[in-house]
């Protein structure tokens, strides 16, 4: 009875169009809010249960975090614009290098002009964001096949970007400012004075971004822009005779999605990972990333978060639960079993309910608005 | 519908639980020891005989002596499957653990010691990387935490040359010969290429880095390169599948196979049975030890086989990676016991740890005290040597067995050390460390 | 208000020809739309009619003659040209975004007219939420003029089909079109349905004051609605002229009669 | 005369190794064109097919059985283990799915995938299991024209001849029998086969087998090239290509395919590698699928897509 919208009447376009246009998801999303800002560091700071350790801020919401932007960037080009994308992990590999470049300091000789293009190192805020703009740029230019090629061919071509760029930041010693090891160490957190070190801070930091860029994106979603990705999804031919260009489409939806991407890429290595190898973003990462959007639902926002706590949190659940129980099985058999059982709930869950977590949740909520008269 | 909620609510049952492990430890006496393995995924193959031989060792300290001095070991695996972010969420998961926190760290992967340098630090965990691990980490004033034990890959790199000189009958036979590394493209594969471009330039060899790339399967255009450039010796830089499919390939272009020498990672048993007869000939360096049982054997066999606690089958006790898990849980717990000497028989922090770590001294009546004569030579690590011992011999696979076929080599301290100082005053620089002073360590 | 006919010529087809493979789909075909009428080309299945449609919209490219389209000649474009020149259409099988509501769907129809970028769209505040909000405006006018206000929020993919096709003709209305082609409008429809249809059709023409053109299988539900009539069969424009005209045509006959059961 | 040597020599050994992915993309091919099904779990099946071979096969010979006995029992054993496999893909996952969009089937079969790597280190272990079918070395040709001779693998030579073999067999069956009729006519249109009275259920667990089997048949190669172990499910990514330059529906496709990425990536990395530092077989294969595309998207031997309105 505590979901009702009775009496709740909009009076005008503005609060009709509202995110969440019933006023008990806006209370909730508010405790959601108030929990992640202010509960969730302040119980982290005085090392409150469950916060007794840095092990659920650092191994479970700075990923959870981080890897939900990535799937919300991923879920734009394949949940809202429907062009499936193997590729994710190489974007964020995109984001991740050329944010350490930019950080340490960019110097191209060019020998034979005669000079050289030199920038100094930037802000580490500076860098993440242009580090996204450089994955969006490549996004861009991978995104271009995708105006021939479509559907499963498409997914396929994409992976071309993904070994590619896996090869590039492997193979290339530029990238990694000649590192013998090829692997790097991202620069400290410096913003403007404020150095970002504890976990605390750095979940914080993470917070901050995913915030900011979930109200852009959702603004962007349900705007025109996001009407044309969607009807470029449900039928590229009948969007392209009302006017929409399917070459602006695409190629915007390839450049948001790989900029937000992009920016997840340079926050996984710079704020949860310090030091990296490009292994950190290989096609592993992509399948999960798609994982994450399909599971948690295909075009929703939303469905991105659960996806990727779903994802991140599942195995490690099932590694735990076992030793927590102290059932005497061998880590080997545990893992084992541990695919088995995440395989299986991945084929059951798109079994039951193909159209992923968002949309079980949207079916509960309207069984929850009528409850308990369902007629 | 009513299905799905089910499993949600079992999930989240699941989660709360989860969450519930991380309530404080309770205060027993007992030192916690993570083992991070990897026994799925392509590297299980040889990932699992390393921790069992660490886990049987661990087992055999509580079952033989009731622990370091009465203060019982309490282990927990963890699965990486050699991936660095599961790596570094194993490490978040378990540093924490037991009355006071985990006393050290082995990763078994440089990717994931990369990863996890900065981040012991802060957390005053000592990393353990025996044999693998960053080169320039041998230096304590910046690297305070890395222990990368008995060699880095740049000894590595000067023992596998000073063989191939003394095969050839002297170091100034190097001079325009050609040596190829094949190696693993990853950190671990790149560590050896900065010091053979040094020895190259020192001896005159042409020096030639091949990668491979993960996980290592397909390497044909490689050996077919091979077979053109007629190298004179090929290292061989691998891990898994990459090592027994080198040598099935050299075998296929007729490469042969005593000029392939391998890292200590690329010779063990799991690296050339595949390749059956056609491996026969094949050398690789040993970290020290080889195969085959030492005393300490025999007491694995007694306290923990006997009693049903064995982590493989006994069959498999002796092999080269187990031995090399077994030596290296020694070590562990030996810096342990020297810490406690300083600080008192209880459980101890990784930072009390740290001190044991660096002041370990195992000369040979201690080592033959522990079962592990002929495995191990003295060992005595400080705050500017972390590596402790920089010895290696090299080993011949025969088709059946391997043999060591050499004396012991030293690596040429000043002429790595040089390359440590510079690679980790550039850390530091990056990282703004100030490195400590170690002439005023004690 | 009925909009005044007028000659002027608003779009004019000249010898267009088409052919897949060796299946010949039109064969030099001619004719011209006057502003401000309502036009209906006829004839029985596979007599070219949508073919016809996506030639004039730039799907299909002619492999000869020209289309005339306000003034200006052309023989290739891309469909969003077409769009954007003016022109809109509806589908046979109802082309809409499936996943999207039935607001979503006509709301996407103002793609053309939005001035605001991506930057702003992602700021919705100020500028871009008035203009978000004078695109509504316009869009719930055509919602209530084709009176489907209750089901503005429902994904279309659940909607019946009627109600489908009344959306896809808001969609077009709402690009604002100087010309709307509108491909089987009462393809599958009841009567009721049909009747409705048509009313909404004369609507639009009268209240907007929309050219419109119109290919229909069913040549009752034309002779009422349109001014003009042009009839293909086998690709060939074999009459052309006002619905009594046509009617009398003896090859119109046959071609019905011919195909017909 | 070195020079020609070693081009025909890496030509000829690209050439071979590309029908060895071929051998992969054949399983992923026979599902895409009878159930519309992208199966990523092709790669999991070779080793779950592999795994269950050798272990069978060193059990008996350990137990005195003598080789070829060992061999036939333990391929039957395998081939029974594919089969259950079959039944439980078709019972459990792809026939509830029945009607999903392409994706979805994509991913579920990822999931898959995650299930048989599991089941099948569980059963049959994670170690590195020899497998020693076939004869590894290699021959040494023309000796008398190149110094050094071509080199020719003897394995890569059988891998060839079996995936012939199998391309002939596949085309009886497709063409001869009434199963690879009833296959043919599902693969073109669902919804008429199923009204003709062809049991659909029983055509895709037929598919499954088939793909199963073929999965055995590279297993056995595959196997011997690097004993049969958890990487053997890489070659899925590897096989890829081969099926996009191919075109996802066409068996001949498939086998052209893996010649052109593997004599491709071979040239390319011993004549273009070195100046760029190696390694680029890793994504020229992928980059070639690309370019292919983007001349013809549906592959080069793939049915040309339609669109209509």
């Amino acid at each position: 009875m505590l979901y009702r919208e009775a009496g709740q009447f909009k009076t005008t376009y503005v609060e009709d169009m509202a995110i969440f246009p019933i006023r008990q998801d806006r209370i909730a999303l508010a405790v959601l809010l108030g929990i992640a800002f202010i509960g969730v560091p302040m119980f982290a700071t005085f090392h409150i249960w469950p916060f007794g350790s840095d092990y659920l801020l650092w191994a479970i919401l700075l990923p959870f975090l981080i890897l939900a932007l990535a799937a919300i960037g991923t879920n734009i080009l394949v949940g809202y614009c429907g062009q499936i994308s193997l590729g994710s992990g190489a974007f964020m590999a995109i984001g991740a290098y050329s944010a350490y470049k930019l950080a340490t300091g960019v110097h191209i000789p060019l020998g034979f002009l005669g000079f050289a293009i030199s920038i100094p190192p930037l802000p580490v805020l500076a860098s993440i964001l242009l580090g996204g703009l450089m994955a969006a740029g490549a996004g861009i230019l991978f995104g271009i096949p995708s105006l021939r090629i479509k559907g499963l061919y498409l997914a396929v071509a994409t992976l071309a970007a993904q070994f590619f760029f896996d090869w590039v930041f492997l193979r290339i010693p530029w990238f990694t400012n000649y590192a013998p090891s090829g692997s790097v160490n991202a620069p400290a957190l410096d913003f403007f004075g404020l150095v970002v070190r504890t976990p605390v801070e750095r979940y914080l930091l993470c917070l901050l971004f995913v915030v900011v860029l979930t109200v852009l994106t959702k603004n962007l979603v349900r705007s025109n822009l996001g009407r044309q990705w969607m009807a470029i999804r449900d039928m590229d031919i009948a969007a392209e005779l009302i006017g929409i260009r399917p070459l602006y489409a695409k190629l915007t939806a390839f450049a948001v999605s790989s900029f937000i991407v992009g920016v997840a890429g340079a926050l996984w290595a710079f704020v949860y990972l310090g030091s990296w190898e490009p292994l950190a973003f290989s096609i592993d990462r992509s399948l999960e990333l798609l994982f994450m959007v399909i599971i948690g639902g295909l075009g929703s926002i939303m469905g991105s978060f659960v996806g990727a706590a779903f994802i991140l949190i599942v195995p490690i659940m099932l590694n735990l639960v076992p030793t927590e129980l102290g059932v005497p099985l061998s880590t080997q058999t545990i893992t084992h079993l541990e695919f088995i059982i995440f395989g299986s709930l991945i084929c059951y869950l798109l079994i039951k309910e193909p159209r992923g977590f968002a949309r079980l949740i949207s079916i509960g909520k309207e069984k929850l608005r009528l409850w308990p008269f369902p007629y | 519908m009513a299905n799905i909620a089910r499993s949600l609510a079992t999930l989240a049952t699941a989660m709360l639980s989860g969450a519930a492990f991380i309530a404080p430890a309770s205060a027993q006496n007992e030192q916690f020891v993570p083992i991070l393995s990897y026994r799925t995924g392509p590297y299980a193959v040889n990932g699992a005989p390393y921790a069992n031989g660490v886990a049987d060792y661990y087992n055999l300290i509580n079952e033989r002596d009731g622990g370091i001095t009465g203060v019982k070991l309490l282990v927990e695996e963890c699965e990486t499957a050699y991936a660095t972010d599961k790596g570094v969420e194993c490490y978040e998961r378990l540093k924490g653990k037991g009355p006071t926190g985990a006393a050290f760290i082995n990763p078994l992967s440089t990717g994931i010691t990369f990863a996890l340098t900065e981040k012991t630090e802060t957390d005053k965990i000592p990393i353990i990387t025996m044999g693998y691990g960053r080169a320039d980490s041998k230096n304590g004033a910046v690297f305070p935490y890395n222990f990368p034990f008995l060699g880095t890959y740049w000894s590595a790199a000067d023992i596998a040359i000073q063989h191939v000189a003394k095969e050839l009958g002297g170091f100034d036979k190097l001079k325009g010969r050609k040596i190829s590394l094949l190696y693993h493209d990853s950190p671990y594969g790149k560590e050896p290429i900065p010091m053979l471009q040094v020895l190259a330039k020192k001896y005159g060899f042409e020096f030639t880095p091949i990668p491979v790339t993960h996980p290592g399967v397909e390497q044909k255009s490689q050996w077919l390169a091979i077979r053109q450039n007629r190298p004179d010796y090929v290292l061989v830089w691998g891990w898994g599948v990459m090592n027994s499919t080198a040598v099935k390939e050299a075998a296929a272009v007729a490469y042969p196979r005593d000029k392939m020498i391998g890292v200590w990672w690329s010779g063990a048993e799991p690296d050339v049975t595949p390749a059956g007869d056609q491996a026969a000939g094949y050398k690789s360096l040993m970290l020290q030890h080889g195969a085959g049982q030492f005393p300490v054997h025999a007491d694995v066999a007694k306290y923990v086989y006997a009693k049903g606690k064995g982590s493989t089958e006994p069959g498999k006790v002796g092999e080269i990676l187990y031995n090399r898990g077994i030596v290296n849980a020694m070590l562990g717990v030996e810096a342990i016991r020297k810490a406690q000497e300083k600080f008192g028989q209880k459980p101890l922090t990784g930072e009390q740890v740290r001190w044991g770590l660096e002041n370990l001294n195992l000369n040979d009546a201690r080592i033959k005290e522990l079962g592990f004569e002929g495995m191990l030579k003295p060992i005595r690590i400080s705050c500017s040597d972390h590596e402790g011992t920089r010895d290696g011999r090299v080993q011949q696979w025969d088709g059946k067995s391997w043999k060591v076929i050499s004396d012991w080599y030293t690596a040429d301290e000043p002429l790595i050390d040089p390359l440590v100082a510079e690679v980790s005053a550039k850390y530091a620089a990056d990282k703004k460390i100030k490195p400590r002073d170690c002439a005023k360590e004690s | 208000m009925r909009a005044p006919d007028t000659n002027e010529i608003l779009l004019h087809v000249e010898g267009v020809a088409l052919a897949f493979g060796g299946v010949r789909a039109l064969r030099d075909v001619s004719f011209n739309v006057r502003k401000g009428e309502i036009r209906a080309i006829i004839g029985p299945n596979g007599a070219g009619k949508t073919s016809m449609l996506n030639v004039v919209n730039g799907f299909y490219h002619p492999d000869s003659g020209t289309i005339t389209f306000k003034g200006r000649t052309r023989t290739r474009m891309q469909p969003f040209e077409a769009a954007r020149g003016g022109i809109a259409r509806t589908f046979q099988n109802v082309a809409l975004f499936k996943g999207m509501s039935a607001l979503d769907n006509i709301m996407a129809g103002r793609t053309l007219k939005v001035r605001r970028g991506l930057l702003w769209q992602m700021l919705r505040y100020g500028p871009a939420l008035a203009e978000e909000l004078e695109h509504r405006r316009r869009v719930e006018e055509i919602i209530d003029f084709l009176e489907i206000e209750a089901i503005r929020k429902v994904p279309v993919g659940r909607l019946p089909y009627g109600l489908q096709k009344r959306v896809e003709l808001g969609r077009a209305l709402a690009m604002e079109p100087d010309l709307l082609l509108l491909d089987e409008p009462m393809a599958g429809m009841n009567l009721e349905e049909k009747e409705d249809m048509s009313r909404f059709i004369v609507d639009v023409n009268n209240h907007y004051g929309t050219t419109i053109a119109l290919i229909e299988h069913d040549m009752a539900v034309v002779m009422d609605l349109s001014d003009r009539v042009a009839v293909l069969d086998h690709g060939v424009k074999i009459a052309d002229g006002t619905p009594d005209e046509v009617k009398k045509s003896q090859a119109v006959i046959d071609a019905y009669l011919g195909v017909s059961h | 005369m070195i020079a020609t040597g070693q081009f025909l020599e890496i030509l000829i050994g690209g050439l071979m190794s590309g029908v060895l992915y071929s051998l992969v993309a054949l399983g992923f091919v026979l599902i895409f064109k009878a159930s519309g099904v992208f199966n990523y779990a092709q790669g999991a099946m070779v080793l779950l097919a592999g795994l269950a071979l050798v272990r069978t096969l060193d059990l008996l010979v350990v137990n005195g059985f003598p080789l070829w006995a060992a061999i036939v029992l333990g391929l039957g054993f395998a081939a029974a283990i594919m089969a259950a496999t079959a039944w439980l893909i078709e019972r459990f996952v792809i026939g509830p799915l029945v009607n999903q969009d392409g994706l979805t089937l994509f991913m579920s079969t990822i999931g898959v995938t995650f299930i048989i790597e599991g089941a099948a280190e569980m059963i049959f272990g994670s170690d590195v299991y020899p497998l020693r079918l076939f004869p590894t070395d290699a021959w040494f040709v023309f000796e008398e024209l190149f110094p050094g001779g071509i080199l020719i693998n003897k394995l890569d030579v059988l891998g060839a001849l079996i995936a012939g073999i199998l391309v002939a067999g596949l085309a009886i069956f497709f063409q001869r029998t009434r199963t690879g009729r009833a296959l043919r006519a599902v693969a073109d249109d669902h919804l008429a086969a199923h009204s003709v009275g062809i049991p659909i259920n029983w055509i895709w667990f037929v598919v499954w087998l088939v793909a199963g089997l073929v999965a055995l048949v590279a297993a056995t190669v595959w196997g011997t090239k690097l004993g049969v172990q958890f990487s053997i499910t890489f070659l899925a990514l590897k096989a890829l290509p081969v099926l996009i330059i191919g075109g996802l529906t066409s068996i001949p496709g498939a086998i052209a395919g893996g010649l052109i990425v593997g004599a491709g990536e071979k040239i390319a990395e011993v004549y273009l590698g070195p100046s760029i530092g190696g390694g680029i077989e890793y994504w020229f294969a992928y980059v070639l699928a690309l370019a292919v595309l983007l001349v013809r998207p549906q592959g080069l031997f793939g049915e040309r897509i339609i669109e209509r309105i």
